[in-house]
C-alpha cells in the first residue's frame, strides 16, 4: 500500500497530448491507491530530464516508469536508478531491445519508427506517393522518425517533404497552406499530433482539399476525432496514451505487492483508428485517448 | 558633448551640404519602406510561379502578416515609451486559455468569457506596468518573471479544472455570439464570391467547395490589424497623448518635470500591449476553436523584432507604428515566402537573423541622420 | 552661523507675495536634504537663492515645482494652502521650472518639445486631437522672438546648441503666461554671450510682472538681476538680503557658508 | 541631482545614524545569501525525508546548479561589463551539434573536435562583440539574431548531414581521449569508494554495481563550476583588467576617456560568455554522448535569472560573481527541491517568476543602500 | 574678424613648448568642429581656451587627448610628431584630462575610479593582480590632500557631492604625474569655495612644473589663473594674448565672438 511511482517524460510543459498520459497515471495511482508523480523537464531539453531521472532516483520511490527518447543520455540515469534498487518500466518512445539493455522490466508503448513504417505502408497501399509530414516538434528525434518511417513505408526519399511548422496555428496553417499552393501534386498529409492536425485540418478546409487529400495523423484529440468522422481525416495511429502510464503503475503495484510480472512487452500501439466506431473515443478524446 | 548648429541668422558655413532628395526620404520608417522593396523583390523574382502572389497565397501571407501587426503594434508604443514586454507570448496563451475556461467548462456566454478576459489580462498589463514604474526595475526583469507566472498557469489552470492542456469545443459554444463573430468571423464575403463567379480570382477546382471562391473573406484578423495599426498610428502622431509616449520613453525624468504624467503614460502603453495581445489570442482561439497551453511561445520575440526592423529604438522615444507595421509585414512575407520557394524551412531561423541585424544596421544608420545623434 | 545684520528673518513685504514656502523640511531616506526653509516671492521681483554645492537649492525649487514632497512644512500659493501632488499640479498653478538638468528631450522635435505637457489641441469630430501646425507655428514665432533660427520646427533638440536648449526652455515657461518662473543655475554651462541673453531674458520676464526664481553660483550674476537673495548652507537658510543692502563680498561670503576661501581672491578682485 | 554627503572633517548633522551591523551586510552578495538561506531552510523544513539531503540528492541538485554557475560566470561578467547576451542557449546547442559533427560524422579525433568547436565558439561570441561595439547596437538586439542564426544551423546542419536531429555515439569514440575526459569524466572516485565500503553513503543494493557508491566521483561539470567562478572572482575583483569591466559596464564613454580599452574589455567578455557556453556543452555531450538540436533552449534566460538574481545590474557596472553563483545555487535547489517536494511540475515558472521578481526587489533595495543611488 | 593688436599668431616662445597643435582640423560628418586650430602649451604655464557655446573647445582638447583623431593638422609633442589611436596613448604619453562631463563612474568605489586605466599591479607567483590596498593608500591620502575626508576608499563616487567628484578628477590627474592637465570647465557646477579650490589647485599644480590647459565661460576664472588667453570661434582661432596684455572686457568681448552683448553690462560691472 502506498508505494510511490515517478513517471518522468521528455515532453515541455506546454505539450497537451501528455496530458492523457498525466490522466492516466493519477487514475491508476487512485484506482492501485498507490502514490504517482508526473515530471517533466520544462523545455522539453532531453539533458535536463536526464538529471530529473537522477532526482526521481535520489527520492527513493518504487519505481521509476520513463521514456526513453535518446538512449545515449537517459542509459547513464536509467542503469544507475536500476542498480540503486529501483525498478524502471520504459514507455512511449524506446524499443523493447533496448529497454532490456538498461536492465527496465519491460516496454510499453509504440516503436515509433515502426508505426510511422506501417503507416506508410498503409498509405502505400491506399495509392499514395508524395506526402508533407508537418512536423511542429522538429527538435525532437521521435518525430523525425515518425515522418521518417513513414517515407519509408512509402518507399520514397523523406526530403523536403518534412517541414518544420513551429508551434503556433496560425502558422502552422498558413505554412501548410503555402506549402500546398507551392507543390500542388502533393498526395498526402501526416501530422505528427493534434498540434499540427487542428490547425492543418482548418488549412484543408479553406483551400477546399479537405476530404480530398489523404491525411493521416499521429495521435487523437477532439478536433482528430471530428476529422475522421466527418471524413476528412482518413485514420489516425492512436498508440493509446493512456494504457502507456496506466499499465506500468498497474503492472509494477502488482509485481511489488505479489511479485507478479507479465512475460512480454506490451505494444500499446499503433492501432489505426478509422470511423467506424468512434463514440467512446469521442467521448474522452483529449482526456483518456 | 551635445551641441551642434550655430545658429545665426541665414545659413552656417560649418555645415555641409544635405541634398533635399536625402533629406526628405529619411524618416523611421525608411528603413522598413526599404526591407519591404527589398523582400517583394526577392520574392517576385524567385518564387512568382509558386503561387505566392495568387489571391491564396497574397491571403495566407497577410493573414500571418496581420497577427505579427497586432503585437507588434502594442510592442511599438510600449517601446517608444520607453519599456518592452516580454510577456507577451505568455499573455496570449494565457488570455486563450482564460476565454476557453470561461466559456467551455465554466459555460458562460462567450461574449462574457472574452470581456472577462480582457479584463483580467489588460490588468495583468496594468500590474505589470505598476510594478515597473513603482520599483524603477528594468522591465525585461519583471515581464521575464511575467513570462514565467503566466505561462505556468497557462499549464497549471486547465490541468487542474479539466484534466487536458488543449480545451477545443469553443466553435461550438460561439455559433451566433455577437462578440465572437467580431473577432473569428470574415467579412466582405459576398464580394468574394462576386468576383469567384465572375472569374476574377481562381475558384476551387476539385474537393467540396468546387466552384467556390478561394479567397472567400477578409477574416477579422485583418480587420482588426489594420484597426490598431490606424489607431496607434493616429494616438502616436497626432495627440496629445501621443507626444507624451514620445516624452516619457526619451527622458522620463524630463518628461516627468515638464508636466506629463509619465507613470500613467507607462501604464496604459503596458495595458495596451496586454490589450494588443488578448486581441490576438481571441481572433486565434475563435478562428482555431480551441485554446492550448503552448500558444503564444516566443511571440514575444517576434514582436520586438518586427518593430525594431520598422526602425523603433529598444531604448526609447523614438520610432513609428507604421514602420512597425512594415517590419511585421516584412517578418511575415519572409517567413511565409520561403516556404513558398522551397527553402528548407529549419533555415528561416537563420534568414530571420540575418535580416534583423541588417535592417537594425540600416535603421540606426537613418535615425543618427535624422536626429543629428552621433 | 552669525546672523548677519543685513539679513532679515521673514519680514514684512511691501508687497504680498504670490508663494510663501513655510518651513519646508525635505528627507530622503538617511539624508536630510532640507532641515526646515521659508521663502517668499512676489510677482515682478528677481529673488535669488544661492548657497553651497548640495546646500538643498535644487531639493528646495523641486518642492515649490512639485516634482518633491515636501516631508514637513506648508506652501501656499496666492494665499491659499497648496499640495502639488506632481510637477502638472505646479504648472497648471503657473509655476514653470527650467531644471538644472535640462527638461528638453534631444530626439524629440523642437515644436514637440516646446509644448511637451501641455500641447495644443484641436477638435475634429469630438476628438480632440493634437494640432501641430499651430504648435509648429508658434514654436517658430517664440524662438525667433528670443534671437534663435531654426532649421524647421521638425528639428531635434538633440542638434541645438546648449544654450539653444536653455533658451528654448525659458521660452517655453514665459509663454504659458507662468506667474512664477524658476531656473535652476540657467548660466552654467553657457557662454558670455547667451549668459547675458538669458540674464536680459530674466529682467524681461521680470518687469512684465513674472516673479522669478533665479539659482546660480555666480554672485555677480546673482547681483546683476536679483532683487533679493537668500542664502542656504546644509539645508537651512542663512537668511534674506536685499539688492543695495549687501555687498558682493558679503555675499560670497555666506555662499561659500562662511568657509575659508582657497587663497586666490586678490586676483579675482574679491569675488568668484 | 546627485550630490549627497557633504564631507567635512567630523560627522555630517545631516545623515542619519545607520547601524555598523546594517553596513557590514550590505554587499552586493547580500541578496543571494539571504535567498540561500531561505531556500534551504524551506527545503530542509519541507523536503527533508524526501531524499533530497541524501548523497544521492545532494548530488543531483549540486549538478543542477554547477551547470547554472558555468553560464552565469560567464552572463555575469558580460552584463557587469554592460551587455548582455541572448545567444548563449543556441550556443550551448551549436557546439555540442558541432563537438559531434566533427567527431562522429567526419571522425576526426575527439579532442581536435573540441578544441576546433572551442575556437569556433569563442569566435562567434568575438562576432557578436564586434558587431555590438562597432555599431553601437544594444546586445539585446544582436545576441537575439544570433539566437536565431546559430539555432537555425544547429536544426540544418545535422539534418542535411546526418538526417537527424540527434547525434550519438560521442561515447564510444571518446573512449580514452584525453581531453574528452577533462570535460566527461570523474575525479575523487577511490574517496567514493572508501565512503561507500564504510558505510558513510549508500551503495548500490543489486544489479551489475552491487556494493559501489551510489554517489562514485565528483564529475567534472562541478569542477569546472567551481574553476570557472574561482577564475571569475579573481578576475573581477583582484585584477586590473577586473576594474575594466566594472569600468566599461559602468560608463563606457567615461570609461574611455580615462584609457580603459573599452570595446576590448566588452569583445573579450563576449568572448569569455561564449567560452563558458561552450564548456557547458562540452561536459554535457561528453557525458550524455550525444548531442541534439534542442540542447540549451531558454539557457540564456536561466543565465541571465541567476545573474540578477544574485545581485548583478542589468544595466551594468553593477555585480558580483559569487552573487551570480549563489544565484544559480538557489535557482537549481528550487528547481530541484520543487521536484523532490513533489510540487506539480507546472507549477515550477510560477515560483521561479515570483523568486525572480522577489530578489530583484531584495536587490535594488540593497544596492541602493550601498551606492547612495536614488 | 578684426584682429586685435594684443594679439598674437604663432608668436616665438621664450620656453620651448611640450606640446604644439598645427592646424588641427575635425570634421563630424556633415558638422565641421574645427576649421584649423592652432596651440601650443609650454610646462609650468595655465593656457586658458575660451570661446563661445560650440565654439570647438571641448572638441579640440579631445583630439589632445586622443579621444578624436584630427581629420588634418598635426600634433607635436616635446616635438616629436604624434598620433594618439585612443585615450591611451594620450594617458601614457603624460596628457590628462578632466572632461566637461565627469570622467567618473558613480557606481565604483572612490579607490576604484582614482585607478581607473591606470591600477597598481602586484605580482604574485607570476600573474599580476590589481595591489587594492595600495590603491585604497594612496587615494585616502591624495584625498586628504586635496582637503577631502572620505568615509572611505570602498565610498562609491555616486555618493560624492559634484565639488568632491571633480576634486577626485584633478588628482587623480596630478598624481599620475601628468605633464599636461587639461581641464574642461571644471568649475561650472561647483559653488564659489569648491570653485576658489579648483582655482588654487590649478595654480599649485602649475607651480610643479605642469602645463594646464583651461577652459572657462568665465572671464574671471580665465583671468585669475591663467597665463596665456586663446580665444576659439566657431571652428576658428581669434587669436592668442598674453596676461596683462589684455582687459577683462577685452576678452570678454572676444569670447562672444564679437557679437553685441546684451544690455545688461552696466550692472555686471564690465565682464559677466
Ligand atoms: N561627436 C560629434 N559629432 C558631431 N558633431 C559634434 C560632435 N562633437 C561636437 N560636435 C559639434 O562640434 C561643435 C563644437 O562642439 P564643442 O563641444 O567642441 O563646443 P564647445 O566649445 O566645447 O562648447 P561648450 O562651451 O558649449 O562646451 C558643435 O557644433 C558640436 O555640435
Ligand atoms: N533624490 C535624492 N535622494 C537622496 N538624496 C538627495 C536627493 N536629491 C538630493 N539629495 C541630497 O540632498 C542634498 C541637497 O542636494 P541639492 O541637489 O538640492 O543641492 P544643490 O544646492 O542644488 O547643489 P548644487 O549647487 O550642486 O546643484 C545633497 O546632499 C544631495 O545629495
Ligand atoms: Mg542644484
Ligand atoms: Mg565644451
Amino acid at each position: 500500500e502506498g508505494e510511490k511511482y515517478i513517471l518522468v517524460s521528455h515532453a515541455p510543459d506546454s505539450d497537451s497530448w501528455w496530458n492523457t498520459i498525466k490522466n492516466g497515471i493519477a487514475l491508476a495511482g487512485e484506482q492501485m491507491n498507490v502514490e504517482v508523480e508526473y515530471r517533466n523537464p520544462p523545455t522539453g531539453d532531453l539533458a535536463d530530464m536526464a538529471r530529473i531521472i537522477d532526482q526521481a532516483a535520489a527520492s527513493g520511490p518504487h519505481g521509476i516508469i520513463t521514456t526513453l527518447a535518446d538512449p545515449d543520455i537517459l542509459e547513464g540515469p536509467i542503469k544507475a536508478a536500476v542498480d540503486s534498487g529501483i525498478d524502471v518500466i520504459i514507455m512511449n518512445t524506446g524499443t523493447p531491445e533496448k529497454a532490456r539493455e538498461v536492465g527496465a522490466l519491460m516496454y510499453v508503448g509504440q516503436p515509433e519508427y515502426d508505426a510511422g513504417l506501417a503507416a506508410g505502408q498503409r498509405a502505400k497501399a491506399d495509392g499514395i506517393g508524395s506526402f508533407l509530414c508537418v512536423n511542429h516538434y522538429i527538435v525532437q528525434p521521435s518525430s523525425q522518425e515518425r515522418c521518417q518511417g513513414f517515407a519509408d513505408g512509402l518507399g520514397v526519399e523523406l526530403g523536403e517533404q518534412m517541414i518544420d511548422a513551429g508551434q503556433d496555428p496560425a502558422e502552422i496553417k498558413n505554412r501548410v497552406l503555402a506549402y500546398l499552393s507551392a507543390n500542388p501534386d502533393t498526395d498526402a498529409v501526416l501530422t505528427l499530433g493534434p498540434t499540427s492536425a487542428d490547425p492543418t485540418i482548418l488549412a484543408l478546409q479553406e483551400n477546399g482539399m479537405a476530404g480530398d487529400i489523404y491525411f493521416g495523423t499521429f495521435d487523437l484529440g477532439g478536433e482528430i476525432v471530428k476529422g475522421i468522422k466527418d471524413g476528412t481525416i482518413q485514420w489516425g495511429i492512436d498508440q493509446q496514451p493512456f494504457l502507456q502510464a496506466y499499465l506500468p503503475v498497474v503492472v509494477m503495484t502488482n509485481y511489488h505487492r505479489y511479485g507478479v510480472l507479465p512475460g512480454n512487452n506490451i505494444n500499446s500501439g499503433p492501432g489505426f483508428v478509422t470511423a467506424d466506431g468512434l463514440t467512446k473515443i469521442e467521448e474522452f478524446a483529449g482526456e483518456y485517448r | 558633448m551635445s551641441e551642434t548648429v550655430q545658429s545665426t541668422a541665414g545659413g552656417d558655413e560649418r555645415i555641409k551640404e544635405i541634398s533635399p532628395l536625402r533629406r526628405a526620404l529619411i524618416r523611421p520608417e525608411l528603413g522598413g519602406m526599404v526591407g519591404t522593396v527589398a523582400v517583394f523583390t526577392f520574392f517576385l523574382l524567385f518564387a512568382f510561379d509558386s503561387g505566392m502572389f495568387n489571391s491564396q497565397g497574397i491571403m495566407n501571407w497577410s493573414i500571418v502578416s496581420a497577427q505579427f501587426m497586432i503585437i507588434a503594434v502594442g510592442a511599438c508604443l510600449l517601446m517608444i515609451a520607453g519599456e518592452f514586454d516580454l510577456s507577451v507570448g505568455s499573455m496570449i496563451g494565457f488570455a486563450g486559455m482564460m476565454i476557453a475556461i470561461f466559456s467551455v467548462t465554466l459555460s458562460w456566454p462567450v461574449w462574457m468569457a472574452i470581456l472577462v478576459t480582457f479584463a483580467l489580462c489588460v490588468t495583468i498589463g496594468a500590474l505589470n506596468g505598476y510594478i515597473v514604474v513603482r520599483t524603477g526595475l528594468p522591465s525585461f526583469i519583471v515581464t521575464l518573471a511575467f513570462l514565467f507566472i503566466l505561462r505556468g498557469f497557462t499549464i497549471y489552470l486547465p490541468q487542474t479544472i479539466e484534466r487536458k492542456t488543449i480545451i477545443g469545443g469553443i466553435k461550438d459554444v460561439a455559433e451566433g455570439d455577437w462578440l465572437a463573430s467580431i473577432f473569428g468571423g470574415k467579412v466582405f464575403q459576398g464580394l468574394f464570391v462576386w468576383l469567384g463567379d465572375n472569374g476574377l480570382i481562381e475558384t476551387f477546382s476539385r474537393g467540396s467547395r468546387e466552384g467556390q471562391p478561394v479567397v472567400d473573406g477578409i477574416p477579422m484578423l485583418l480587420i482588426w490589424a489594420i484597426g490598431l495599426i490606424i489607431f496607434g498610428h493616429v494616438l502616436l502622431t497626432k495627440t496629445k497623448f501621443g507626444n507624451w509616449i514620445f516624452a516619457a520613453g526619451g527622458d522620463a525624468e524630463a518628461a516627468r518635470n515638464s508636466g506629463v504624467p509619465v507613470n500613467r503614460v507607462k501604464v496604459l502603453m503596458f495595458m495596451f500591449t496586454a490589450f494588443c495581445a488578448t486581441v490576438f489570442a481571441t481572433c486565434q482561439v475563435m478562428e482555431f476553436g480551441s485554446a492550448g497551453a503552448d500558444r503564444g511561445l516566443l511571440k514575444e520575440f517576434e514582436a520586438i523584432i518586427a518593430v525594431v526592423i520598422g526602425g523603433a529604438l529598444l531604448t526609447g522615444g523614438y520610432g513609428s507604428v507604421l514602420g512597425a507595421a512594415l517590419g511585421a509585414l516584412i517578418f511575415g512575407v519572409v517567413q511565409q515566402g520561403l516556404f513558398f520557394a522551397g527553402v528548407e524551412s529549419s533555415l528561416f531561423r537563420v534568414f530571420l537573423g540575418v535580416i534583423l541585424l541588417g535592417a537594425v544596421i540600416l535603421n540606426t544608420y537613418i535615425r543618427r541622420i535624422i536626429t543629428g545623434e552621433r | 552661523m552669525t546672523e548677519d545684520t543685513k539679513f532679515h528673518h521673514g519680514d514684512a513685504q511691501a508687497k504680498k507675495p504670490i508663494i510663501r514656502m513655510v518651513d519646508i523640511q525635505k528627507h530622503f531616506g538617511s539624508v536630510i536634504a532640507l532641515a526646515g526653509v521659508s521663502f517668499d516671492l512676489c510677482s515682478g521681483e528677481c529673488h535669488c537663492l544661492l548657497g553651497d554645492n548640495g546646500a538643498g537649492k535644487s531639493t528646495f525649487i523641486k518642492t515649490m515645482s512639485g516634482v518633491h514632497k515636501p516631508t514637513a512644512g506648508e506652501i501656499f500659493f496666492e494665499d491659499r494652502p497648496m499640495h502639488f501632488e506632481d510637477p502638472r499640479d505646479a504648472i497648471s498653478a503657473g509655476i514653470a521650472t527650467v531644471h538644472q538638468h535640462l527638461a528638453m528631450i534631444p530626439l524629440m522635435s523642437v515644436s514637440r518639445n516646446f509644448f511637451m505637457g501641455n500641447e495644443p489641441t484641436r477638435k475634429v469630430g469630438g476628438i480632440s486631437f493634437f494640432d501641430k501646425k499651430l504648435a509648429d507655428e508658434i514654436t517658430m514665432e517664440e524662438m525667433r522672438k528670443m534671437g534663435i533660427n531654426l532649421r524647421g520646427p521638425d528639428q531635434a533638440v538633440g542638434t541645438l546648441s546648449g544654450g539653444e536648449r536653455q533658451t528654448v526652455a525659458i521660452a517655453r515657461a514665459v509663454h504659458f503666461g507662468a506667474k512664477i518662473l524658476i531656473l535652476d543655475e540657467p548660466t552654467s554651462a553657457l557662454g558670455v554671450r547667451q549668459t547675458s541673453n538669458v540674464l536680459a531674458t530674466i529682467d524681461k520676464v521680470r518687469s512684465q510682472g513674472v516673479g522669478v526664481v533665479f539659482i546660480s553660483h555666480n554672485v555677480r550674476h546673482a547681483l546683476a538681476v536679483g532683487d533679493r537673495f537668500t542664502v542656504l548652507n546644509r539645508g537651512k537658510t542663512l537668511g534674506t538680503a536685499r539688492r543695495g543692502e549687501i555687498t558682493p563680498e558679503e555675499l560670497q561670503d555666506l555662499m561659500a557658508g562662511g568657509q575659508e576661501l582657497a587663497q586666490l581672491e586678490g586676483s579675482l578682485g574679491g569675488t568668484v
